[in-house]
Protein backbone atom coordinates (compact mmCIF):
# COMPACT_ATOMS: atom_id res chain seq x y z
CA UNK A 1 0.00 0.00 0.00
CA UNK A 2 1.47 3.64 -1.27
CA UNK A 3 1.85 6.15 2.22
CA UNK A 4 -1.19 8.23 0.10
CA UNK A 5 -3.42 5.25 0.37
CA UNK A 6 -2.40 4.12 4.00
CA UNK A 7 -3.31 7.97 4.73
CA UNK A 8 -6.37 7.57 3.48
CA UNK A 9 -7.12 4.73 5.24
CA UNK A 10 -5.76 4.99 8.41
CA UNK A 11 -5.67 8.91 9.22
CA UNK A 12 -7.13 10.53 11.60
CA UNK A 13 -6.19 7.02 13.17
CA UNK A 14 -8.74 4.85 16.20
CA UNK A 15 -6.83 4.81 19.79
CA UNK A 16 -6.64 1.19 19.09
CA UNK A 17 -4.32 1.41 16.09
CA UNK A 18 -2.61 3.90 17.49
CA UNK A 19 -1.37 2.06 20.50
CA UNK A 20 -0.99 -1.10 18.60
CA UNK A 21 1.15 0.55 15.89
CA UNK A 22 3.17 2.69 18.73
CA UNK A 23 3.78 -0.67 20.96
CA UNK A 24 5.43 -2.17 17.25
CA UNK A 25 8.17 -0.11 17.59
CA UNK A 26 9.44 -3.08 19.62
CA UNK A 27 9.09 -6.66 18.36
CA UNK A 28 5.19 -7.90 19.85
CA UNK A 29 3.13 -10.47 19.54
CA UNK A 30 -0.92 -9.47 20.20
CA UNK A 31 -0.65 -10.78 24.37
CA UNK A 32 2.38 -8.85 25.05
CA UNK A 33 0.70 -5.90 22.93
CA UNK A 34 -1.82 -5.72 24.95
CA UNK A 35 -0.29 -6.04 28.19
CA UNK A 36 2.11 -2.93 26.63
CA UNK A 37 -1.21 -0.98 26.18
CA UNK A 38 -2.59 -1.69 29.41
CA UNK A 39 0.59 -0.66 30.93
CA UNK A 40 1.02 2.72 29.10
CA UNK A 41 -2.76 4.24 29.59
CA UNK A 42 -2.85 3.42 33.01
CA UNK A 43 -5.30 0.34 32.52
CA UNK A 44 -7.73 2.76 30.48
CA UNK A 45 -7.92 0.42 27.18
CA UNK A 46 -7.58 -3.34 28.14
CA UNK A 47 -7.67 -4.87 24.50
CA UNK A 48 -9.38 -8.04 23.89
CA UNK A 49 -8.26 -10.76 22.09
CA UNK A 50 -10.71 -10.28 18.84
CA UNK A 51 -10.06 -6.61 18.46
CA UNK A 52 -5.83 -7.40 18.74
CA UNK A 53 -6.06 -10.55 16.03
CA UNK A 54 -8.45 -8.27 13.74
CA UNK A 55 -6.32 -4.94 13.92
CA UNK A 56 -2.84 -7.12 13.19
CA UNK A 57 -4.68 -8.88 10.33
CA UNK A 58 -5.77 -5.48 8.62
CA UNK A 59 -1.94 -3.79 9.71
CA UNK A 60 -0.16 -6.42 8.23
CA UNK A 61 -2.17 -7.16 5.18
CA UNK A 62 -1.86 -3.14 4.96
CA UNK A 63 2.02 -3.65 5.03
CA UNK A 64 2.14 -0.88 8.10
CA UNK A 65 3.46 -4.18 10.50
CA UNK A 66 5.05 -7.09 9.76
CA UNK A 67 5.48 -10.57 10.95
CA UNK A 68 9.40 -10.79 12.67
CA UNK A 69 8.80 -14.67 13.26
CA UNK A 70 6.81 -17.61 14.90
CA UNK A 71 6.86 -19.20 18.13
CA UNK A 72 4.33 -21.53 18.86
CA UNK A 73 1.89 -20.65 16.17
CA UNK A 74 1.60 -17.29 17.80
CA UNK A 75 3.08 -14.45 15.53
CA UNK A 76 5.90 -11.77 16.33
CA UNK A 77 5.00 -8.63 14.79
CA UNK A 78 7.17 -5.11 14.10
CA UNK A 79 6.02 -2.30 12.72
CA UNK A 80 7.55 -1.10 8.95
CA UNK A 81 8.85 2.04 7.47
CA UNK A 82 5.28 2.77 6.12
CA UNK A 83 3.90 2.14 9.78
CA UNK A 84 6.57 4.15 11.37
CA UNK A 85 5.09 7.12 8.80
CA UNK A 86 1.85 7.22 9.36
CA UNK A 87 2.28 6.88 13.12
CA UNK A 88 4.77 9.99 13.20
CA UNK A 89 1.50 11.70 11.04
CA UNK A 90 -1.44 10.31 13.95
CA UNK A 91 1.31 12.01 16.40
CA UNK A 92 1.32 15.24 14.69
CA UNK A 93 -2.12 15.56 14.64
CA UNK A 94 -2.42 14.46 18.09
CA UNK A 95 -0.17 17.15 18.95
CA UNK A 96 -2.10 19.61 17.05
CA UNK A 97 -5.40 18.62 19.32
CA UNK A 98 -3.59 18.95 22.52
CA UNK A 99 -2.18 22.33 21.49
CA UNK A 100 -5.74 23.05 20.64
CA UNK A 101 -7.09 21.76 24.18
CA UNK A 102 -4.93 23.40 26.39
CA UNK A 103 -6.91 25.46 29.36
CA UNK A 104 -9.34 22.86 29.27
CA UNK A 105 -7.59 20.57 31.70
CA UNK B 1 -33.89 -34.85 37.31
CA UNK B 2 -32.49 -34.45 34.31
CA UNK B 3 -29.08 -34.13 33.46
CA UNK B 4 -29.47 -33.14 30.27
CA UNK B 5 -31.46 -30.02 27.94
CA UNK B 6 -32.08 -29.69 24.38
CA UNK B 7 -32.49 -26.46 23.00
CA UNK B 8 -33.58 -26.20 19.00
CA UNK B 9 -33.52 -23.62 17.03
CA UNK B 10 -31.13 -21.68 19.34
CA UNK B 11 -29.65 -19.07 17.12
CA UNK B 12 -33.24 -18.31 15.70
CA UNK B 13 -34.42 -16.82 19.07
CA UNK B 14 -31.69 -15.18 19.66
CA UNK B 15 -30.32 -13.55 16.98
CA UNK B 16 -28.29 -10.79 18.10
CA UNK B 17 -24.74 -12.00 18.83
CA UNK B 18 -24.61 -10.15 21.76
CA UNK B 19 -27.87 -11.49 23.32
CA UNK B 20 -26.55 -15.27 22.18
CA UNK B 21 -23.71 -14.64 24.39
CA UNK B 22 -25.71 -13.63 27.16
CA UNK B 23 -27.91 -16.13 26.63
CA UNK B 24 -25.28 -18.59 26.99
CA UNK B 25 -24.19 -16.88 29.89
CA UNK B 26 -27.43 -17.49 31.90
CA UNK B 27 -27.42 -21.39 30.95
CA UNK B 28 -23.81 -21.47 32.52
CA UNK B 29 -24.88 -19.63 35.67
CA UNK B 30 -27.86 -22.21 36.36
CA UNK B 31 -25.20 -24.75 35.66
CA UNK B 32 -26.03 -26.01 32.05
CA UNK B 33 -23.21 -26.39 29.79
CA UNK B 34 -21.93 -26.71 26.38
CA UNK B 35 -18.48 -28.04 26.18
CA UNK B 36 -18.74 -28.30 21.80
CA UNK B 37 -20.17 -26.17 19.27
CA UNK B 38 -20.82 -28.27 15.99
CA UNK B 39 -21.75 -27.08 12.39
CA UNK B 40 -25.53 -27.55 13.64
CA UNK B 41 -25.75 -26.00 16.74
CA UNK B 42 -27.63 -23.35 15.63
CA UNK B 43 -30.69 -25.62 15.14
CA UNK B 44 -29.81 -28.38 17.80
CA UNK B 45 -27.96 -27.92 20.65
CA UNK B 46 -27.66 -30.04 23.89
CA UNK B 47 -26.47 -28.59 27.61
CA UNK B 48 -25.32 -31.08 30.30
CA UNK B 49 -25.74 -30.14 34.00
CA UNK B 50 -23.05 -29.14 36.13
CA UNK B 51 -21.57 -26.59 38.56
CA UNK B 52 -23.11 -23.11 38.15
CA UNK B 53 -20.19 -21.25 36.60
CA UNK B 54 -19.37 -17.34 35.65
CA UNK B 55 -18.28 -17.75 32.14
CA UNK B 56 -17.96 -15.17 29.81
CA UNK B 57 -19.12 -16.66 25.71
CA UNK B 58 -17.84 -15.12 22.93
CA UNK B 59 -19.19 -15.53 19.97
CA UNK B 60 -17.20 -14.55 16.65
CA UNK B 61 -17.84 -14.98 12.93
CA UNK B 62 -14.57 -15.94 10.95
CA UNK B 63 -15.00 -17.61 7.65
CA UNK B 64 -11.05 -18.62 7.33
CA UNK B 65 -9.40 -17.14 9.87
CA UNK B 66 -5.46 -16.90 10.04
CA UNK B 67 -3.28 -20.14 11.02
CA UNK B 68 -2.99 -17.34 14.58
CA UNK B 69 -6.05 -17.26 15.35
CA UNK B 70 -6.75 -20.01 17.76
CA UNK B 71 -3.42 -19.08 19.56
CA UNK B 72 -4.21 -15.63 20.12
CA UNK B 73 -7.69 -15.84 21.09
CA UNK B 74 -5.56 -18.65 23.94
CA UNK B 75 -3.05 -16.40 25.19
CA UNK B 76 -5.76 -13.98 26.26
CA UNK B 77 -6.93 -16.64 28.39
CA UNK B 78 -9.85 -18.14 25.78
CA UNK B 79 -11.31 -21.61 25.84
CA UNK B 80 -12.06 -22.78 22.46
CA UNK B 81 -15.55 -24.54 22.11
CA UNK B 82 -15.42 -25.24 18.24
CA UNK B 83 -17.21 -23.48 15.57
CA UNK B 84 -21.37 -23.24 14.75
CA UNK B 85 -21.13 -23.43 10.37
CA UNK B 86 -18.85 -19.94 10.42
CA UNK B 87 -19.31 -19.00 14.00
CA UNK B 88 -16.54 -19.66 16.43
CA UNK B 89 -17.26 -20.08 20.32
CA UNK B 90 -14.70 -19.06 23.10
CA UNK B 91 -15.66 -19.07 26.76
CA UNK B 92 -14.00 -18.00 30.06
CA UNK B 93 -14.59 -17.58 33.79
CA UNK B 94 -14.79 -14.40 35.27
CA UNK B 95 -14.90 -12.93 38.81
CA UNK B 96 -15.56 -9.10 38.47
CA UNK B 97 -14.76 -8.10 35.85
CA UNK B 98 -16.20 -9.02 32.70
CA UNK B 99 -13.66 -9.81 29.86
CA UNK B 100 -14.29 -8.55 26.30
CA UNK B 101 -12.70 -10.04 23.55
CA UNK B 102 -14.19 -6.75 21.22
CA UNK B 103 -13.28 -3.91 22.89
CA UNK B 104 -13.36 -1.14 21.13
CA UNK B 105 -17.17 0.05 19.08
CA UNK B 106 -15.37 -0.72 15.66
CA UNK B 107 -14.74 -4.01 16.28
CA UNK B 108 -17.56 -5.23 17.86
CA UNK B 109 -19.72 -3.33 14.82
CA UNK B 110 -17.51 -5.69 12.35
CA UNK B 111 -18.23 -8.95 14.18
CA UNK B 112 -22.03 -7.97 13.85
CA UNK B 113 -20.77 -7.13 10.14
CA UNK B 114 -19.54 -10.22 9.32
CA UNK B 115 -22.61 -12.03 11.22
CA UNK B 116 -24.60 -10.43 8.65
CA UNK B 117 -22.78 -11.73 5.80
CA UNK B 118 -22.82 -14.93 7.28
CA UNK B 119 -26.57 -14.70 6.89
CA UNK B 120 -27.22 -13.06 3.96
CA UNK B 121 -25.53 -16.30 2.24
CA UNK B 122 -28.47 -18.38 3.48
CA UNK B 123 -30.77 -15.18 2.56
CA UNK B 124 -29.70 -15.34 -0.87
CA UNK B 125 -29.97 -19.28 -1.45
CA UNK B 126 -33.37 -19.20 0.04
CA UNK B 127 -34.09 -16.03 -2.06
CA UNK B 128 -32.98 -17.72 -5.30
CA UNK B 129 -35.14 -20.49 -4.38
CA UNK B 130 -38.37 -18.70 -3.55
CA UNK B 131 -38.04 -16.94 -7.17
CA UNK B 132 -37.13 -20.91 -8.94
CA UNK B 133 -40.45 -21.84 -7.59
CA UNK B 134 -42.41 -19.17 -7.96
CA UNK B 135 -41.05 -19.43 -11.60
CA UNK B 136 -42.12 -22.81 -12.06
CA UNK B 137 -45.59 -22.14 -10.70
CA UNK B 138 -46.23 -18.71 -13.23
CA UNK B 139 -44.52 -19.86 -16.48
CA UNK B 140 -45.13 -24.13 -16.66
CA UNK B 141 -48.70 -24.72 -14.30
CA UNK B 142 -49.51 -26.75 -17.00
CA UNK B 143 -46.60 -29.03 -17.43
CA UNK B 144 -46.83 -30.03 -13.49
CA UNK B 145 -49.03 -32.86 -12.30
CA UNK B 146 -51.90 -31.80 -9.34
CA UNK B 147 -49.70 -33.32 -6.98
CA UNK B 148 -46.69 -31.55 -8.09
CA UNK B 149 -47.68 -28.35 -7.71
CA UNK B 150 -49.33 -28.71 -4.47
CA UNK B 151 -45.58 -29.99 -3.19
CA UNK B 152 -43.95 -26.90 -4.88
CA UNK B 153 -46.74 -24.73 -3.77
CA UNK B 154 -46.15 -25.93 -0.16
CA UNK B 155 -42.08 -25.90 -1.06
CA UNK B 156 -42.67 -21.92 -1.85
CA UNK B 157 -44.47 -21.04 1.34
CA UNK B 158 -41.91 -22.45 3.60
CA UNK B 159 -38.98 -20.75 1.83
CA UNK B 160 -40.27 -17.25 1.59
CA UNK B 161 -41.15 -17.70 5.26
CA UNK B 162 -37.52 -18.65 5.86
CA UNK B 163 -36.55 -15.80 3.02
CA UNK B 164 -38.44 -13.29 5.01
CA UNK B 165 -37.39 -14.51 8.56
CA UNK B 166 -33.49 -13.84 7.58
CA UNK B 167 -34.35 -11.04 5.69
CA UNK B 168 -35.57 -9.89 9.58
CA UNK B 169 -33.20 -11.16 11.12
CA UNK B 170 -30.42 -9.17 9.13
CA UNK B 171 -32.21 -5.92 10.11
CA UNK B 172 -32.18 -6.54 13.37
CA UNK B 173 -28.82 -7.21 13.96
CA UNK B 174 -28.18 -4.27 11.82
CA UNK B 175 -30.27 -2.08 14.10
CA UNK B 176 -28.46 -3.52 17.29
CA UNK B 177 -24.95 -3.34 15.43
CA UNK B 178 -23.44 -1.07 18.29
CA UNK B 179 -23.09 -3.78 20.80
CA UNK C 1 -28.55 12.53 28.15
CA UNK C 2 -27.17 11.11 31.51
CA UNK C 3 -23.02 11.90 31.42
CA UNK C 4 -22.78 7.98 31.22
CA UNK C 5 -24.84 7.36 28.18
CA UNK C 6 -23.08 10.88 26.89
CA UNK C 7 -19.60 8.95 27.38
CA UNK C 8 -20.28 5.70 25.88
CA UNK C 9 -21.88 7.37 22.74
CA UNK C 10 -18.96 10.89 22.25
CA UNK C 11 -15.81 8.81 23.83
CA UNK C 12 -13.48 8.44 22.02
CA UNK C 13 -14.24 11.41 20.05
CA UNK C 14 -13.86 12.39 16.01
CA UNK C 15 -11.73 14.80 16.01
CA UNK C 16 -14.77 16.17 13.59
CA UNK C 17 -17.05 16.91 17.18
CA UNK C 18 -13.62 17.26 19.20
CA UNK C 19 -13.16 21.11 17.15
CA UNK C 20 -16.84 21.78 17.13
CA UNK C 21 -17.35 20.85 20.95
CA UNK C 22 -14.29 23.25 21.31
CA UNK C 23 -15.32 25.68 18.76
CA UNK C 24 -18.76 26.10 20.86
CA UNK C 25 -16.73 27.15 24.51
CA UNK C 26 -17.94 30.52 22.91
CA UNK C 27 -21.45 31.47 20.77
CA UNK C 28 -21.13 31.13 17.31
CA UNK C 29 -22.75 29.21 14.71
CA UNK C 30 -22.51 26.84 11.98
CA UNK C 31 -20.05 28.92 9.30
CA UNK C 32 -18.78 30.45 12.26
CA UNK C 33 -17.58 27.15 13.63
CA UNK C 34 -15.90 26.03 10.61
CA UNK C 35 -13.71 29.63 10.12
CA UNK C 36 -12.74 28.67 14.04
CA UNK C 37 -11.68 25.40 13.47
CA UNK C 38 -10.01 26.04 10.08
CA UNK C 39 -7.74 28.94 11.81
CA UNK C 40 -7.09 26.61 14.99
CA UNK C 41 -5.50 23.85 12.64
CA UNK C 42 -4.01 25.95 10.30
CA UNK C 43 -6.36 24.83 7.54
CA UNK C 44 -5.96 20.84 7.95
CA UNK C 45 -9.54 21.02 8.83
CA UNK C 46 -12.03 22.65 6.96
CA UNK C 47 -15.33 21.48 7.80
CA UNK C 48 -18.35 21.08 5.32
CA UNK C 49 -21.82 22.14 5.58
CA UNK C 50 -23.17 18.85 5.30
CA UNK C 51 -20.64 17.86 8.00
CA UNK C 52 -21.42 20.98 10.64
CA UNK C 53 -25.25 20.50 9.55
CA UNK C 54 -25.39 16.96 10.95
CA UNK C 55 -23.02 17.12 13.52
CA UNK C 56 -24.97 20.09 15.10
CA UNK C 57 -27.83 18.30 14.82
CA UNK C 58 -26.61 15.19 16.74
CA UNK C 59 -24.84 17.87 19.56
CA UNK C 60 -28.10 19.27 20.32
CA UNK C 61 -30.27 16.41 20.16
CA UNK C 62 -28.11 14.83 23.09
CA UNK C 63 -28.21 17.86 25.07
CA UNK C 64 -23.74 18.52 24.69
CA UNK C 65 -25.04 22.07 22.98
CA UNK C 66 -27.45 24.32 22.86
CA UNK C 67 -29.57 26.97 20.87
CA UNK C 68 -28.88 29.95 22.26
CA UNK C 69 -30.30 32.23 19.44
CA UNK C 70 -31.60 32.83 16.17
CA UNK C 71 -30.47 35.42 13.38
CA UNK C 72 -32.28 35.74 9.95
CA UNK C 73 -32.87 31.44 10.22
CA UNK C 74 -29.35 30.72 11.52
CA UNK C 75 -28.99 29.13 14.61
CA UNK C 76 -26.48 30.44 17.27
CA UNK C 77 -25.18 27.74 19.45
CA UNK C 78 -23.43 27.42 22.95
CA UNK C 79 -22.03 24.45 24.57
CA UNK C 80 -23.61 22.95 27.78
CA UNK C 81 -22.73 21.83 31.21
CA UNK C 82 -23.21 17.98 29.84
CA UNK C 83 -20.87 19.08 26.63
CA UNK C 84 -18.30 20.73 29.06
CA UNK C 85 -17.66 17.58 30.93
CA UNK C 86 -17.69 15.31 27.82
CA UNK C 87 -15.09 17.45 25.90
CA UNK C 88 -12.95 17.93 29.34
CA UNK C 89 -13.04 13.86 29.27
CA UNK C 90 -11.88 14.39 25.41
CA UNK C 91 -9.22 16.32 26.67
CA UNK C 92 -7.60 14.29 29.32
CA UNK C 93 -7.54 11.01 26.52
CA UNK C 94 -5.73 13.47 24.25
CA UNK C 95 -3.22 14.33 26.74
CA UNK C 96 -2.69 10.51 27.41
CA UNK C 97 -2.12 9.89 23.56
CA UNK C 98 0.47 12.63 23.39
CA UNK C 99 2.61 11.43 26.51
CA UNK C 100 2.68 8.39 24.93
CA UNK C 101 3.57 9.71 21.56
CA UNK C 102 6.26 11.30 23.33
CA UNK C 103 9.66 10.49 20.95
CA UNK C 104 7.94 10.30 18.19
CA UNK C 105 8.18 13.89 17.24
CA UNK D 1 -28.17 23.08 -32.67
CA UNK D 2 -30.34 21.36 -29.62
CA UNK D 3 -30.17 22.97 -26.73
CA UNK D 4 -32.23 20.86 -24.20
CA UNK D 5 -30.87 17.24 -23.35
CA UNK D 6 -33.06 15.04 -21.80
CA UNK D 7 -32.16 11.81 -19.71
CA UNK D 8 -34.19 9.23 -18.44
CA UNK D 9 -33.91 7.06 -14.97
CA UNK D 10 -30.43 9.25 -14.34
CA UNK D 11 -30.44 7.97 -10.82
CA UNK D 12 -30.56 4.24 -11.86
CA UNK D 13 -27.33 4.75 -14.30
CA UNK D 14 -25.29 6.35 -11.49
CA UNK D 15 -26.60 5.18 -8.56
CA UNK D 16 -23.51 5.79 -5.87
CA UNK D 17 -24.25 9.26 -4.97
CA UNK D 18 -21.18 10.03 -5.81
CA UNK D 19 -21.53 8.81 -8.66
CA UNK D 20 -24.18 11.17 -9.61
CA UNK D 21 -22.40 13.63 -8.59
CA UNK D 22 -19.48 13.20 -10.58
CA UNK D 23 -21.71 13.10 -13.49
CA UNK D 24 -23.63 16.11 -13.06
CA UNK D 25 -20.43 17.82 -13.36
CA UNK D 26 -19.18 16.44 -16.35
CA UNK D 27 -22.19 17.59 -17.47
CA UNK D 28 -21.65 21.08 -16.71
CA UNK D 29 -18.11 20.99 -17.81
CA UNK D 30 -19.59 20.39 -21.20
CA UNK D 31 -22.16 23.09 -20.60
CA UNK D 32 -25.27 21.39 -19.97
CA UNK D 33 -27.03 22.61 -16.97
CA UNK D 34 -29.57 21.85 -14.58
CA UNK D 35 -30.71 24.53 -12.10
CA UNK D 36 -34.05 22.86 -10.55
CA UNK D 37 -34.48 19.35 -9.54
CA UNK D 38 -37.79 17.49 -8.80
CA UNK D 39 -40.04 15.03 -7.37
CA UNK D 40 -39.09 12.91 -10.63
CA UNK D 41 -36.17 13.89 -11.53
CA UNK D 42 -35.03 10.58 -11.28
CA UNK D 43 -36.99 8.99 -13.83
CA UNK D 44 -36.43 12.22 -16.62
CA UNK D 45 -34.22 15.45 -16.02
CA UNK D 46 -33.51 18.12 -18.21
CA UNK D 47 -30.14 19.75 -19.26
CA UNK D 48 -30.17 22.99 -20.91
CA UNK D 49 -27.39 24.29 -22.95
CA UNK D 50 -25.10 26.99 -21.27
CA UNK D 51 -21.08 27.90 -20.74
CA UNK D 52 -18.94 25.26 -19.88
CA UNK D 53 -18.90 25.79 -16.08
CA UNK D 54 -16.60 23.78 -12.66
CA UNK D 55 -19.54 23.00 -10.61
CA UNK D 56 -19.22 20.87 -7.47
CA UNK D 57 -22.58 19.26 -6.73
CA UNK D 58 -23.76 17.71 -3.58
CA UNK D 59 -26.51 14.84 -3.00
CA UNK D 60 -27.92 14.95 0.03
CA UNK D 61 -30.85 12.57 1.32
CA UNK D 62 -32.30 14.46 4.10
CA UNK D 63 -36.22 13.25 4.93
CA UNK D 64 -37.69 16.39 7.23
CA UNK D 65 -34.42 18.59 7.50
CA UNK D 66 -34.36 20.93 10.70
CA UNK D 67 -35.09 24.66 9.54
CA UNK D 68 -31.62 26.18 9.54
CA UNK D 69 -30.67 23.37 7.16
CA UNK D 70 -30.86 25.50 4.08
CA UNK D 71 -29.30 28.89 5.27
CA UNK D 72 -26.34 26.56 6.63
CA UNK D 73 -25.25 25.24 3.63
CA UNK D 74 -26.06 28.54 1.41
CA UNK D 75 -23.71 30.29 4.14
CA UNK D 76 -21.02 28.08 3.04
CA UNK D 77 -21.78 29.08 -0.13
CA UNK D 78 -23.62 26.26 -2.10
CA UNK D 79 -26.88 26.94 -4.47
CA UNK D 80 -29.73 25.37 -3.50
CA UNK D 81 -31.12 23.37 -6.62
CA UNK D 82 -34.07 21.86 -5.20
CA UNK D 83 -35.37 18.06 -4.08
CA UNK D 84 -35.75 14.61 -5.96
CA UNK D 85 -37.25 12.78 -3.62
CA UNK D 86 -35.75 12.83 -0.61
CA UNK D 87 -32.61 14.04 -2.20
CA UNK D 88 -31.34 17.92 -1.91
CA UNK D 89 -29.52 19.23 -4.39
CA UNK D 90 -26.97 21.84 -3.82
CA UNK D 91 -23.75 23.28 -6.48
CA UNK D 92 -21.08 25.52 -6.13
CA UNK D 93 -18.84 27.08 -8.42
CA UNK D 94 -14.64 26.62 -7.96
CA UNK D 95 -11.23 27.08 -9.09
CA UNK D 96 -8.99 24.89 -7.90
CA UNK D 97 -9.25 22.58 -4.52
CA UNK D 98 -12.82 20.67 -5.31
CA UNK D 99 -15.25 21.95 -1.97
CA UNK D 100 -16.67 19.41 -0.14
CA UNK D 101 -19.82 19.28 2.06
CA UNK D 102 -19.27 16.38 3.94
CA UNK D 103 -15.69 16.84 5.38
CA UNK D 104 -14.90 13.43 7.35
CA UNK D 105 -15.67 10.10 6.33
CA UNK D 106 -18.29 9.68 9.26
CA UNK D 107 -20.58 11.59 7.75
CA UNK D 108 -19.30 10.34 4.49
CA UNK D 109 -20.98 7.07 5.78
CA UNK D 110 -23.71 8.86 7.27
CA UNK D 111 -25.21 10.10 3.71
CA UNK D 112 -24.49 6.81 1.57
CA UNK D 113 -26.91 5.20 4.71
CA UNK D 114 -29.40 7.89 4.38
CA UNK D 115 -29.74 6.72 0.86
CA UNK D 116 -29.53 3.20 1.24
CA UNK D 117 -32.74 3.94 3.63
CA UNK D 118 -34.43 5.77 1.14
CA UNK D 119 -34.07 3.21 -0.93
CA UNK D 120 -35.06 0.52 1.25
CA UNK D 121 -38.92 2.09 1.39
CA UNK D 122 -39.23 1.72 -2.44
CA UNK D 123 -37.46 -1.88 -1.90
CA UNK D 124 -40.18 -3.07 0.36
CA UNK D 125 -43.24 -1.68 -1.06
CA UNK D 126 -42.13 -3.31 -4.37
CA UNK D 127 -41.44 -6.64 -2.32
CA UNK D 128 -44.71 -6.10 -0.57
CA UNK D 129 -46.46 -6.16 -4.47
CA UNK D 130 -44.80 -9.24 -4.90
CA UNK D 131 -45.59 -11.15 -2.16
CA UNK D 132 -48.69 -10.05 -2.75
CA UNK D 133 -49.46 -11.01 -6.77
CA UNK D 134 -47.55 -14.19 -6.23
CA UNK D 135 -50.04 -14.72 -3.41
CA UNK D 136 -52.68 -14.30 -5.82
CA UNK D 137 -51.33 -16.64 -8.40
CA UNK D 138 -50.70 -19.57 -6.21
CA UNK D 139 -53.36 -19.70 -3.75
CA UNK D 140 -56.61 -18.06 -5.78
CA UNK D 141 -55.80 -19.38 -9.65
CA UNK D 142 -58.53 -20.70 -10.17
CA UNK D 143 -61.03 -17.48 -8.75
CA UNK D 144 -59.08 -15.08 -11.55
CA UNK D 145 -60.14 -14.96 -15.84
CA UNK D 146 -57.28 -16.37 -18.06
CA UNK D 147 -57.21 -12.85 -19.26
CA UNK D 148 -56.74 -11.68 -15.56
CA UNK D 149 -54.07 -14.20 -14.57
CA UNK D 150 -51.80 -12.78 -17.40
CA UNK D 151 -52.26 -9.59 -16.13
CA UNK D 152 -50.91 -10.56 -13.14
CA UNK D 153 -48.18 -12.48 -14.05
CA UNK D 154 -46.60 -9.18 -16.34
CA UNK D 155 -47.14 -7.36 -13.19
CA UNK D 156 -45.39 -9.77 -10.90
CA UNK D 157 -42.58 -10.57 -13.39
CA UNK D 158 -42.38 -6.52 -14.11
CA UNK D 159 -41.97 -5.79 -9.95
CA UNK D 160 -39.77 -8.79 -9.28
CA UNK D 161 -37.27 -7.30 -11.86
CA UNK D 162 -37.88 -3.63 -10.26
CA UNK D 163 -36.97 -5.64 -5.99
CA UNK D 164 -34.23 -7.40 -7.56
CA UNK D 165 -32.66 -4.20 -9.30
CA UNK D 166 -33.70 -2.30 -6.10
CA UNK D 167 -31.63 -5.12 -3.75
CA UNK D 168 -28.50 -5.01 -6.07
CA UNK D 169 -28.52 -1.03 -6.04
CA UNK D 170 -28.60 -1.17 -2.24
CA UNK D 171 -25.98 -3.46 -2.17
CA UNK D 172 -23.68 -1.76 -4.40
CA UNK D 173 -24.14 1.57 -2.65
CA UNK D 174 -23.25 -0.35 0.90
CA UNK D 175 -19.99 -1.73 -0.94
CA UNK D 176 -19.13 1.99 -1.62
CA UNK D 177 -20.20 3.56 1.10
CA UNK D 178 -16.17 5.26 1.69
CA UNK D 179 -16.95 7.35 -1.04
Amino acid sequence: MSLEQARKRYLPMSETMFYILLSLREERHGYAIMQHVKELTDARIVLGAGTVYSSLGKLEGDGLITVVREEDRRKIYIITPLGRGILREEALRVAELHRSAEGLL
Amino acid sequence: MKDKRTVLFSAFRHVIPADYESWLERMAAEGWHINHFRQWSSMVVTFKRGEPKKYRFVYDPQVSPRKDYIATYEQFGWEYLGRMASAHFWRMEYNHERPEAFSDSESVVARNKRTIFAVSVSFLIFLLLDLFFAGMLIFFPHSLSKTDRTQIVIAEVFFCILTILLGAVMLLIRKNEKR
